[in-house]
C-alpha cells in the first residue's frame, strides 16, 4: 500500500464527500466551482489509472475494459461540469431554479458521478447493480428538478419504467449466481467478475441465457434500446441539460458497460447461445426506428435524444457483429458519441437559452446571430451524423465495413439507417443554423469552452488516433472477442 | 428431511404463484391490498423457511423485513391513499379478469418450459424456487401492464418484488440479499411516495393525460 | 521530394488559407490573401501535377501516421491521378484567378472564402489517397466543403433546399463507395489499394463492387438518375464555385469511378460494360434535354455538365467493354477519348460558367427571358462565351471536337465485339451519342444567342457593364487553352497516354510523329484529323474572301433599322425567347426528359386582354423516383411516431411483450 | 509535289466556281419543266456579283457577330467542300478529309449562321434559328449513322478511302448501302433547304426557315450567304457522287490526264444530279413545317437500320 491512496479510493470516496459537502454550501458560485474542481480531481485520479491499475480486490475490478469507460466517464463528468457552473448562473437569474434547488443539484451530481464510478470499478456484480440504480434514482430526481408537469411526468415515467428495468435486471443478478454457485461454490465469490469469468465455462448455459435475456432487457432499459427507450427522449427534453449530456454521454455507457461484462460471461461458456445475434438485432432496430422517429421531433433536446438512441444502437450493434475490428470500431465508436453528443447538448443548451426555447420551429439563422453557436452546431451535427473528418466516421467505417466482412446483409439496413438518420438531422440542422434570423439576438453567456475542447479531440480523433490508445483498444477488442 | 424440506419450500413458493393469480382476480382494491398482504406474509414465510434449511441466519432479516414492511406498512398506507384520493371502487382492468387469468396461465407455463430446460447443474430445489420466482414475476408484469389502477399498479410492482426476493432467497448462500430487499423496499416506498405526492389518482396515464396533449402536440 | 509530398504541402497550405480565411473574411485584405494564395498553390501543384504526368509520378506509396491507425494514411500519384490533378489544378487555379476579380461582389465573404481552399484541398487530397479510409475521408471532406459554399446564399429558399438535397444525395454516394471498397478490401479488410490490387475480388464481388462504384461515382459525377441535386446545387453556389463543382468535382467522381472499376474490381467483364453504356448515353440524352428546355443560364450549364458526363461514361464503357473482350488498341482509343473530353469538359464548362457568371453580377440576372443584347455591352465577355459555347458544341477546330470525334472513332471500332449485346449496343449508343452532340449546338445556340444577342429584355440587361480585367483574364486563358487544345490535339493525347497505358496497358500511337500535326488514332486509313489544317483554312478563306469583296467590291455599311418583312415590332418582347426557341425540340423531344404542361390562354375574339402561354416543365425522374422514396419514408415516419405518445402502462407492456417474446424464443431454442 | 498543289488549288477553286452553275442548272430545269423560260445558267454568277456589289445594310441593333457571319459560313463550307473528292481521291490534303470532319464543318456553319438569325432581334431571326436548330438536330445524328455505314462497308471515314473502296469490285451491291443512300439523299434535302422542307425560292413567313434567318442580310454579306448555300448544295452533291457514283474519278497516283478525264466526269455528273433535283422539287409539294422532323427522323432510321445490319452481319476489317 503506497503513500498515495489508491486511485479507486479516490474515485469513490472524493465525489462522495464532496456530495455530503456541497448539500451543505450555500452559496452556488462557490458549489458550482468546488464541483468542477471534484470532478477535475476525479479525473486526475482515474487518469492515473492508465499509469498504475490496483490489483483486483473482492470489491474493485480495473482491468483494460473498464477504464477505458471510467476515463471518458469523469472527463465527460468534468467537463460538464464546466458547463453547468456557467449554464447554472443563467438558469438562477432567470429564475427557473433557486439557490436551494441548486444545493440539491450540485450534490446531486457529486452523488451520481459517484454511483457512475462505482458502477464501473465495482468487481461484484451485486454491487454493479444496485450501483446503477442509484444513478438511476439520482439522475430521475434531476430530471424532475425543474418541477413543470412536463418535467414530473418525464420523472415519473423514467422513474417507473426504471424500476421494472431495475427489477429485471436483478433476476437476471440472480440467475447468473445460481448458474454460478454450483461450480464457484457459494458465497460472495459467486458474484465476482474475476471468478465468473474464470469458470464461465463451466456455467449451466441454459441458465446463463436466461439470465441474459433478463439481462439485456434491464441493462438494455437503462441503455436505450428501442423498443425500451420510452423514457430516455423525454427525460433527456426535460431535465437541466447538463444533465441530458451526462445522461447521453455516461449513463448509457455504464449500463452499456454491464452488458458487454455479461455478455463477455456468455462468450465464455460454448454451450450458450451466442449474445451476438440477439445484440444486433436489437442494435439494428434502435438504429432504423430511431432515424424515423427523429423526422417528426419538434424539440431540439428530444431530437438528439433520439439520435443518442440510435448511436447506442449502432455501438450494441457493433459489439453484437463482434470480431476485433467491429469491437474496435464499436469502443471508438463509444467514446466518439460520448464526447460529441455531451458537446452537442452544450451547445444546444446555449442555444434554448439565448432563444428562450427549445422548439427547432422558432429557432432560425443561428450562423447569423450566434456564430459561434450556429457553426458548433453545424459541426456537431455533422460529426454526429459521421461526416469526415470526425471521429464518428472512423468508426462507423470500420463497423461498415466489418459488418461487410461478416454479416453482408446486414451492413444494408445499417447504411440506410444511418443514412435515414443522416438526412433527418441534417434537415433540422439547416433549419435552425441558417436562413433569415428569428428570435432574440442576446449573446450567450455560458463559456464555449467545453464545446470547443470536446470538438477538437473528435477532430483529432478523426484524422489520428495515438498508437497507445490505439493498442489500448486493440486489447479491449481482442478481450471482448 | 432433506424430502420435507422441499416439500415445504416447494408448498411456499406455490402459494406465492398462487397469491399472484388471486391478485390477478381481485376487482376490489381493499381485497387487492389484504391479497397481497397475504402474499407478503407467506414470502416471509417462505424466506424464513430457506433461511432455516440453508441455515443461512441473514434471510431471517430479509424474511422480517418483508413482513414489516410489506404486510403491515405498505398495505395501511396505500389504504391512506386510497382514502384521500377517494377512489374507493372497482379497478379497471384493460382486459377482463378471464383472459387475464389465461394469459397468467399461459405465463406460468412458459417460466416452467423454461426452466425444465435448465440441466440437474442447479439442485433441484433452487430450480423448482426459481421456476416459480419467475412465474411470481412475469404474473406481477402482467398485472402491473393490465390494471389501470395506480395503486393497483404499485401492488403488481411489489408482487414483482416477491418474485426477486424469493429467488434470491432460493439462490442458496447468495450474499447482499438482504440489502437488496433493503434498496426494493426503498424504491418501493419512493413509488408509493410518488404515487401520493403527485395525486395520481386515478390511473398513471393522468399525469400525462388530457391536460399535456395540447403541450405534446407542440412539443415533441 | 516527390510528388507526393509536394502535392500534401499544397493541400497543407491550402487549408491553412482556409483558416486565414476564416480569421481574415472580414478584412479587406482577405479576399486576395484567400484568392491569391489558392491560385498560387494551384498553380504549383499543376506544375507538379505535370511533372509527375509527363515523368511518372514517385514511384512508392507516401504513407503517414494518420487515419485508419494499422494503414495509415496512404499518398500514392501515378499517371491517372496526376492527369486528374491536372484537370483538377488548372481549374482551380483558373476560378481563382477569375474571383480575385469576381469575389469583390461577394455578399458575404466569410461564408465563402473559408471554405474554397479547403474544396481545393478536399479535391486534391481524393485524387492522391491511395487507401479507402483516406479516400473516402477526403471525399466526404471536399462534399462538406461544396456542400457549405453552395449554402453561402442561405437566405434563400431554395438554396437551403439545393444544399440538403445535396448533402443527403453525396452522402448516399458514400455509403455507396464505402460499399464498393467494403467489397473489394474483403474479409481481413485491405482498405490499402496495393493490397487490393494484390488480392483481387473474386467475378461475383467484384461484379457488386463495381455496381456500388458506378452508382456512388455516378451519383457525384450527374449520372441520370442521381443526377436530381446537379441541377439544384451547382447552380446556387458562387459562380466560381459552380465552375469548379462542374468542372472539377464532377470529374473526380469520374476519377473515382476510373480508379475502382479499372484499377481495383479486379479483371475487367465485359457485361459490366452495358449498363455503364446505357446508363452514360441515357444521361447524356436527358441532360441535353433539359439543358435545352431550362431557362436559367447557371442551370443550362449545370444540364449541359450532366450531358458531357453522361458522354464521358460512354467513352468509358467503351473502354472497359474493348478492354474485356482483349481488343486493347480500341479500349485505348476510347479510353483517350474519355481522358481528353475529360479535359475539355473543364476548359469550357468552367469559362461557360465565368461568363455565366459575370453576366449575373453585370445584370443580376439568371433568366434567359430578361436578358439579350449583351454582346454589345459586355463584347469581351461576350467573345469568350461564344468560344466557350462553340467548343462545349464540339465544333471544329476546337477542342471539343475532337474529343466528340474520337468517341465516334471508337463507336466504329465496335463491330471487333464478338458479343452479340455490344454488337448491336454500340451504334445505339453511337447514335445516341450523335443526336446528343446536335442537341448540344442547338442548346448552346440558345443558351449563347438569347442572352447576348438581340435587344435587351429587361432594365438590369441595357445597364450592363464589361466585367473586370481579372474575370476577364481566366476567361480569355481559358478560351485560348480551348483553341490550342483543338488546334494541336496530337500533343494532349500523347500527354496522357502514361494514364491510358496504366489503366489498358497499350495506349494510341504517338500522334506528335505524325505529319502536318495531324492526328490519327488508329490508323490514317482509318480516319484523320488535322486541327491546324482546318482552322488554317478557315481563317485563310474567310479571310481571303472578305478581303477580295471590300477590295474589288463594295465595303459601304450603312446602319438602319432592322427590316424584319417589313414591319417590325420595336417592342423587345417580340423577341424570340428562350422558350419559343426549343418550342420546335419540346414537341419532338420533351416528353422523353420532362413532363410537359403547356397551357394556352387565348383571350375569345373581341376581348382586349393579351394572350398567355404557360408552361411547366417538371423532371420525369424526380417524379418517378424520389417522390414516391420521400412519402414511404414520411408515411413510417409518421405511423411511428404515434409511439411517441403513448402512456407510460403501454410502454411497459412494450417491454413486457419483449420480455416473453425472448422467453418464447429461448423456450424454442434447439 | 508541285503539281499535287496545283490540283489542290484546282480542287479548291472548282467546287466554288461550279457551285452557281449547278443551282442555274437546278433553277433552269425547274423554269422548263413549268413551262417557263426563267433565268439564263449563268444568272446565280451574276446575281452574286451584283450582290456583292451593293452597299451593305445592318439593322442598329445588330452586333459584330452579325458582320462576320457570312464569312464564316462562306469558309466553313468552302472548306468542307474542298475537302470532298471530286475528281480524284489521292490529292495533297485528301487524308485531311474525314467525313464527320465535313459534317462538323457544316454543323459550325449552321451554329453561326443560327446566331446571326437570333442577332438582329427580330421575330423572324428567331423562328429561323429554332427551326434550323432543331432540323440540324435531326439531321447530322442522320448522317453520323450514314457515316456509321460506310465506315463499316470501307473500313475508314476517310473520304478518299471511301471513294477508293466503292470503285474497286470488292463491294457487291448492298441493301445497306441503299438505305445509306436514300438517307443521305433525304438529309441533303433537309440541310439545302430544299422542297419538301422548305422552298428556298419564297419568303412566306409560316414556312420559311433557311431564308428566315438571313431575312436582315443584303449587300455583299447576302452574296457570300447565298454563294456558301450554292456552295453547300454542290458539297452534298458531291459527297453523293463521290461515294455512291465513284466511276471515274481518278484513284491512286493517276496521271494527269487520268485527273483532267475524272474532272469532266465529275462536271457531268454533276449537272446531271442538277436536272434530277430540278425534275423532282417540281413533281412533289412542300410539306408543313412539323411533318419535316418524321421526315429526316425518318432519314435516321433508315441510316440506323443500315447500319445495324451491317454491324450485326460483319466484323470490320
Amino acid at each position: 500500500m503506497s503513500v498515495l491512496p489508491d486511485a479507486t479510493v479516490v474515485l469513490l470516496a472524493l465525489p462522495l464527500a464532496a456530495a455530503a459537502l456541497l448539500a451543505v454550501l450555500p452559496s452556488y458560485r462557490l458549489s458550482a466551482a468546488l464541483n468542477v474542481a471534484a470532478a477535475f480531481a476525479a479525473f486526475l485520479a482515474s487518469a492515473s489509472l492508465f499509469v498504475v491499475a490496483p490489483p483486483p480486490n473482492a470489491y474493485i475490478l480495473i482491468d483494460d475494459l473498464n477504464v477505458v469507460f471510467i476515463v471518458l466517464n469523469t472527463f465527460v463528468g468534468f467537463t460538464a461540469s464546466v458547463f453547468s457552473a456557467t449554464y447554472i448562473a443563467h438558469e438562477i437569474e432567470t429564475g427557473r431554479l433557486t439557490a436551494k434547488h441548486l444545493r440539491f443539484y450540485h450534490a446531486m451530481y457529486q452523488f451520481l458521478l459517484f454511483s457512475m464510478n462505482l458502477a464501473l470499478i465495482a468487481n461484484n456484480i451485486g454491487l454493479m447493480w444496485v450501483a446503477i440504480e442509484l444513478a438511476t434514482l439520482t439522475t430521475v430526481l434531476m430530471v424532475g428538478i425543474y418541477q413543470t408537469q412536463a418535467a414530473i411526468e418525464a420523472a415519473w415515467k423514467y422513474f417507473i419504467l426504471g424500476s421494472v428495468g431495475i427489477a429485471l435486471a436483478l433476476f437476471g443478478t440472480i440467475l447468473i449466481y445460481m448458474a454460478a454457485q454450483p461450480v464457484v461454490g457459494e458465497g460472495v465469490q459467486g458474484m465476482l467478475w474475476t471468478s465468473l469469468i474464470q469458470h464461465a465455462p463451466g456455467f449451466d448455459p441454459t441458465l446463463l441465457d436466461l439470465a441474459f435475456v433478463f439481462l439485456l432487457l434491464g441493462y438494455g432499459t437503462k441503455v436505450g434500446l428501442a423498443p425500451l427507450h420510452a423514457w430516455l427522449p423525454d427525460a433527456h427534453a426535460e431535465g437541466p441539460t447538463p444533465i441530458s449530456a451526462v445522461l447521453s454521454g455516461l449513463l448509457l455507457n455504464v449500463a452499456l458497460y454491464a452488458v458487454l461484462r455479461f455478455k463477455l460471461l456468455l462468450d465464455a461458456n460454448a454451450r450458450a447461445l451466442a449474445p451476438g445475434p440477439l445484440m444486433a438485432t436489437l442494435g439494428l432496430v434502435s438504429v432504423v426506428f430511431a432515424a424515423f422517429m427523429l423526422y417528426r421531433r419538434r424539440d431540439v433536446k428530444r431530437m438528439f435524444a433520439y439520435s443518442s438512441i440510435e448511436h447506442m444502437g449502432v455501438i450494441v450493434f457493433a459489439f453484437g457483429i463482434g470480431g476485433p475490428l467491429a469491437n474496435f470500431a464499436a469502443l471508438l465508436h463509444m467514446a466518439m458519441h460520448s464526447l460529441t453528443k455531451s458537446a452537442i447538448f452544450y451547445t444546444v443548451g446555449q442555444i434554448a437559452q439565448v432563444k428562450g426555447t427549445q422548439q427547432i420551429a422558432e429557432i432560425r439563422g443561428l450562423t447569423v446571430t450566434h456564430p459561434l453557436l450556429g457553426w458548433s452546431l453545424v459541426f456537431g451535427v455533422f460529426a454526429i451524423v459521421g461526416l469526415p473528418p470526425m471521429g464518428v466516421f472512423m468508426s462507423e467505417f470500420l463497423i461498415v465495413t466489418s459488418t461487410f466482412s461478416r454479416a453482408p446483409w446486414l451492413a444494408l439496413p445499417l447504411a440506410f439507417g444511418l443514412l435515414l438518420a443522416l438526412g433527418a438531422l441534417v434537415l433540422r440542422m439547416q433549419a435552425m443554423a441558417f436562413g433569415a434570423p428569428a428570435g432574440s439576438t442576446a449573446p450567450a453567456k455560458s463559456s464555449a469552452l467545453p464545446i470547443l475542447a470536446h470538438f477538437a479531440l473528435v477532430l483529432i480523433a478523426g484524422v489520428y488516433l495515438p498508437p497507445p490508445l490505439v493498442t489500448w483498444f486493440q486489447h479491449v477488442a481482442v478481450m471482448l472477442r | 428431511m432433506r424430502g420435507l424440506a422441499f416439500d415445504v419450500a416447494h408448498l411456499l413458493a406455490g402459494g406465492l404463484v398462487l397469491m399472484s393469480f388471486l391478485l390477478l382476480y381481485q376487482t376490489r382494491l381493499y381485497a387487492l391490498l389484504n391479497t397481497f398482504a397475504l402474499q407478503a406474509v407467506v414470502l416471509s414465510l417462505s424466506v424464513a423457511w430457506q433461511a432455516y434449511v440453508q441455515g443461512a441466519d441473514h434471510l431471517y432479516v430479509t424474511a422480517v423485513i418483508a413482513f414489516a414492511f410489506k404486510a403491515i406498512v405498505i398495505p395501511i398506507a396505500l389504504h391512506r391513499i386510497i382514502i384521500e384520493l377517494g377512489i374507493d371502487r372497482d379497478v379497471e382492468n384493460v382486459v377482463g379478469v378471464g383472459p387475464t387469468m389465461l394469459a397468467g396461465l399461459a405465463l406460468v407455463a412458459l417460466s416452467e418450459v423454461v426452466m425444465l430446460r435448465i440441466a440437474g447443474g442447479a439442485d433441484v430445489l433452487a430450480r423448482e424456487d426459481l421456476a416459480f420466482a419467475l412465474s411470481v414475476v412475469l404474473l406481477g408484469l402482467l398485472m402491473m401492464v393490465v390494471r389501470r389502477n395506480a395503486v393497483s399498479m404499485v401492488v403488481g410492482f411489489m408482487s414483482l418484488e416477491n418474485g426477486l426476493i424469493l429467488a434470491g432467497a432460493g439462490a442458496k448462500g447468495m450474499p447482499l440479499v438482504v440489502e437488496v430487499s433493503v434498496a426494493f423496499s426503498v424504491l418501493v416506498a419512493l413509488v408509493v411516495i410518488g404515487v401520493f405526492l403527485f395525486r395520481i389518482s386515478e390511473r398513471f396515464e393522468s399525469i400525462d393525460a388530457e391536460a399535456l396533449d395540447s403541450f405534446r402536440e407542440r412539443g415533441r | 521530394m516527390s510528388a507526393e509530398a509536394l502535392c500534401l504541402a499544397g493541400d497543407a497550405g491550402l487549408l491553412a488559407l482556409a483558416v486565414a480565411g476564416a480569421l481574415f473574411a472580414a478584412k479587406p485584405l482577405g479576399r486576395p490573401l484567400v484568392y491569391g494564395g489558392a491560385l498560387v498553390l494551384s498553380a504549383l501543384m499543376l506544375a507538379v501535377a505535370a511533372g509527375a504526368l509527363a515523368f511518372g509520378g514517385g514511384a512508392e506509396t507516401l504513407v503517414l501516421p494518420l487515419g485508419l491507425p494499422w494503414i495509415g494514411a496512404r499518398f500514392h500519384i501515378d499517371a491517372l491521378s496526376a492527369f486528374f490533378l491536372v484537370v483538377v489544378n488548372l481549374s482551380a487555379a483558373a476560378a481563382s484567378l477569375y474571383a480575385l476579380g469576381y469575389g469583390r461582389t461577394e455578399h458575404d465573404p466569410e461564408r465563402v472564402l473559408p471554405f474554397y481552399p479547403a474544396f481545393l484541398a478536399g479535391m486534391n487530397l481524393v485524387l492522391v489517397a491511395a487507401d479507402a479510409y483516406t479516400f473516402l475521408l477526403s471525399w466526404e471532406f471536399m462534399s462538406l466543403a461544396s456542400w457549405a459554399l453552395v449554402m453561402a446564399r442561405h437566405s434563400e429558399d431554395q438554396n437551403a433546399r439545393a444544399g440538403y438535397v445535396y448533402l443527403v444525395m453525396a452522402s448516399f454516394g458514400t455509403f455507396a463507395l464505402l460499399i464498393a471498397f467494403a467489397l473489394v478490401a474483403g474479409l481481413d479488410g485491405r482498405f490499402a489499394f496495393e493490397a487490393m490490387r494484390a488480392a483481387p475480388p473474386a467475378a461475383g464481388v467484384a461484379m457488386l463492387a463495381f455496381a456500388a462504384a458506378l452508382i456512388g461515382a455516378g451519383s457525384k459525377a450527374g449520372l441520370v438518375p442521381l443526377h436530381v441535386w446537379l441541377p439544384l446545387a451547382h447552380p446556387a453556389a458562387p459562380s466560381h464555385v459552380s465552375a469548379l463543382m462542374s468542372g472539377a468535382m464532377t470529374k473526380v467522381a469520374v476519377y473515382a469511378f476510373i480508379r475502382i472499376a479499372f484499377d481495383l474490381a479486379g479483371p475487367p467483364d465485359w457485361r459490366l460494360s452495358i449498363p455503364v453504356l446505357i446508363v452514360g448515353a441515357a444521361s447524356g440524352l436527358i441532360g441535353v434535354l433539359q439543358a435545352l428546355m431550362d431557362n436559367d443560364l447557371k442551370r443550362v450549364l449545370a444540364y449541359s455538365t450532366i450531358e458531357n458526363i453522361g458522354l464521358i461514361f460512354v467513352a468509358l464503357g467503351l473502354a472497359y467493354a474493348f478492354h474485356a473482350t482483349d481488343f486493347d488498341a480500341a479500349a485505348a482509343l476510347a479510353m483517350t477519348a474519355a481522358l481528353l473530353h475529360i479535359f475539355n469538359h473543364a476548359l469550357f464548362k468552367s469559362l461557360l460558367f465565368f461568363g455565366a457568371g459575370a453576366v449575373l453580377t453585370a445584370t443580376g440576372e439568371r433568366r434567359l427571358n430578361r436578358l439579350g443584347g449583351l454582346l454589345n455591352r459586355m463584347p469581351s465577355t461576350g467573345l469568350f462565351m461564344l468560344v466557350g459555347a462553340a467548343a462545349i458544341s464540339a465544333l471544329p477546330p476546337l477542342n471539343g471536337f475532337v474529343s466528340e470525334w474520337m468517341i465516334l472513332q471508337a463507336v466504329l471500332l465496335s463491330p471487333a465485339f464478338s458479343e452479340w449485346t455490344l454488337k448491336i449496343l454500340a451504334p445505339a449508343v453511337g447514335a445516341g451519342v450523335a443526336l446528343t452532340a446536335a442537341l448540344a449546338a442547338a442548346c448552346f445556340v440558345r443558351a449563347f444567342g438569347i442572352p447576348f444577342l438581340g435587344r435587351p429584355r429587361s432594365e438590369a440587361a441595357e445597364r450592363a457593364k464589361e466585367a473586370d480585367r481579372l474575370s476577364l483574364a481566366a476567361m480569355a486563358g481559358l478560351a485560348a487553352l480551348c483553341a490550342i487544345v483543338g488546334i494541336f490535339p496530337g500533343q494532349a493525347i500523347d500527354a496522357l497516354s502514361p494514364a491510358v497505358d496504366l489503366l489498358i496497358g497499350a495506349h494510341v500511337p504517338n500522334q506528335s510523329s505524325m505529319p502536318w500535326l495531324t492526328i490519327a488514332p488508329v490508323a490514317a486509313s482509318r480516319g484523320s484529323y488535322n486541327g491546324l489544317l482546318v482552322a488554317a483554312f478557315i481563317v485563310a478563306s474567310a479571310s481571303m474572301a472578305s478581303t477580295v469583296i471590300h477590295r474589288f467590291a463594295s465595303g459601304a455599311l450603312r446602319r438602319a433599322p432592322a427590316w424584319d418583312c417589313g414591319f417590325p415590332d420595336p417592342a423587345p418582347t417580340t423577341q424570340y425567347t428562350g422558350e419559343s426557341f426549343s418550342q420546335p425540340v419540346r414537341r419532338v423531344f420533351g416528353q422523353l426528359a420532362f413532363v410537359v404542361e403547356e397551357r394556352i390562354d387565348m383571350p375569345r375574339p373581341g376581348e382586349t386582354r393579351a394572350a398567355h402561354l404557360n408552361l411547366r416543365l417538371t423532371d420525369r425522374i424526380w417524379n418517378l423516383l424520389y417522390v414516391p422514396l420521400i412519402l414511404v419514408v414520411e408515411r413510417t415516419a409518421v405511423q411511428l411516431n404515434r409511439l411517441q405518445f403513448l402512456t407510460i402502462r403501454q410502454y411497459m407492456s412494450v417491454v413486457f411483450g419483449a420480455l416473453v417474446v425472448l422467453l418464447v424464443v429461448l423456450a424454442s431454442w434447439p | 509535289m508541285i503539281l499535287d498543289l496545283v490540283f489542290q488549288l484546282l480542287q479548291v477553286m472548282l467546287v466554288i466556281l461550279i457551285a452557281p452553275l449547278l443551282t442555274g442548272v437546278v433553277r433552269a430545269t425547274k423554269a422548263r419543266l413549268t413551262r417557263r423560260r426563267g433565268p439564263p445558267l449563268l444568272q446565280p454568277y451574276r446575281d452574286i456579283l451584283r450582290l456583292a456589289r451593293k452597299e451593305a445594310i445592318v439593322a442598329d441593333s445588330a452586333s459584330w457577330l452579325f458582320h462576320h457571319t457570312p464569312y464564316i459560313v462562306f469558309a466553313s463550307t468552302w472548306v468542307a467542300a474542298s475537302l470532298i473528292p471530286t475528281f480524284a481521291t489521292d490529292l495533297l490534303f485528301s487524308w485531311a478529309a474525314d467525313l464527320i470532319a465535313i459534317i462538323a464543318l457544316l454543323g459550325a456553319g449552321r451554329f453561326f449562321l443560327s446566331l446571326a438569325g437570333l442577332d438582329v432581334g427580330t421575330s423572324f431571326g428567331g423562328l429561323g434559328s429554332s427551326r434550323e436548330s432543331l432540323f440540324g438536330a435531326l439531321a447530322e445524328p442522320a448522317m453520323i449513322v450514314i457515316v456509321f455505314t460506310l465506315a463499316l462497308v470501307a473500313g475508314s471515314t476517310q473520304l478518299s478511302t471511301v471513294a477508293a473502296y466503292m470503285t474497286s469490285d470488292a463491294v457487291g451491291l448492298r441493301v445497306s448501302l441503299g438505305m445509306a443512300l436514300v438517307a443521305l439523299i433525304i438529309v441533303a434535302i433537309a440541310e439545302n433547304g430544299r422542297i419538301p422542307v422548305d422552298n428556298p425560292s419564297t419568303h412566306l413567313e409560316l414556312t420559311m426557315v433557311h431564308e428566315a434567318m438571313i431575312l436582315e442580310y443584303s449587300g455583299r454579306h447576302l452574296a457570300v450567304i447565298e454563294l456558301a448555300a450554292m456552295m453547300k448544295l454542290s458539297l452534298y452533291v458531291s459527297l453523293i457522287i463521290c461515294v455512291f457514283f465513284p466511276w471515274g474519278a481518278a484513284i491512286a497516283d493517276a496521271s494527269v490526264a487520268d485527273r483532267v478525264f475524272g474532272a469532266i466526269v465529275y462536271v457531268v455528273k454533276l449537272l446531271t444530279a442538277g436536272v434530277a433535283l430540278g425534275a423532282f422539287e417540281t413533281s412533289i409539294a412542300k410539306m408543313r413545317v412539323f411533318r419535316v422532323p418524321d421526315f429526316v427522323g425518318g432519314a435516321l432510321m433508315l441510316g440506323f437500320l443500315g447500319a445495324l445490319l451491317l454491324f450485326v452481319s460483319r466484323t470490320l476489317k
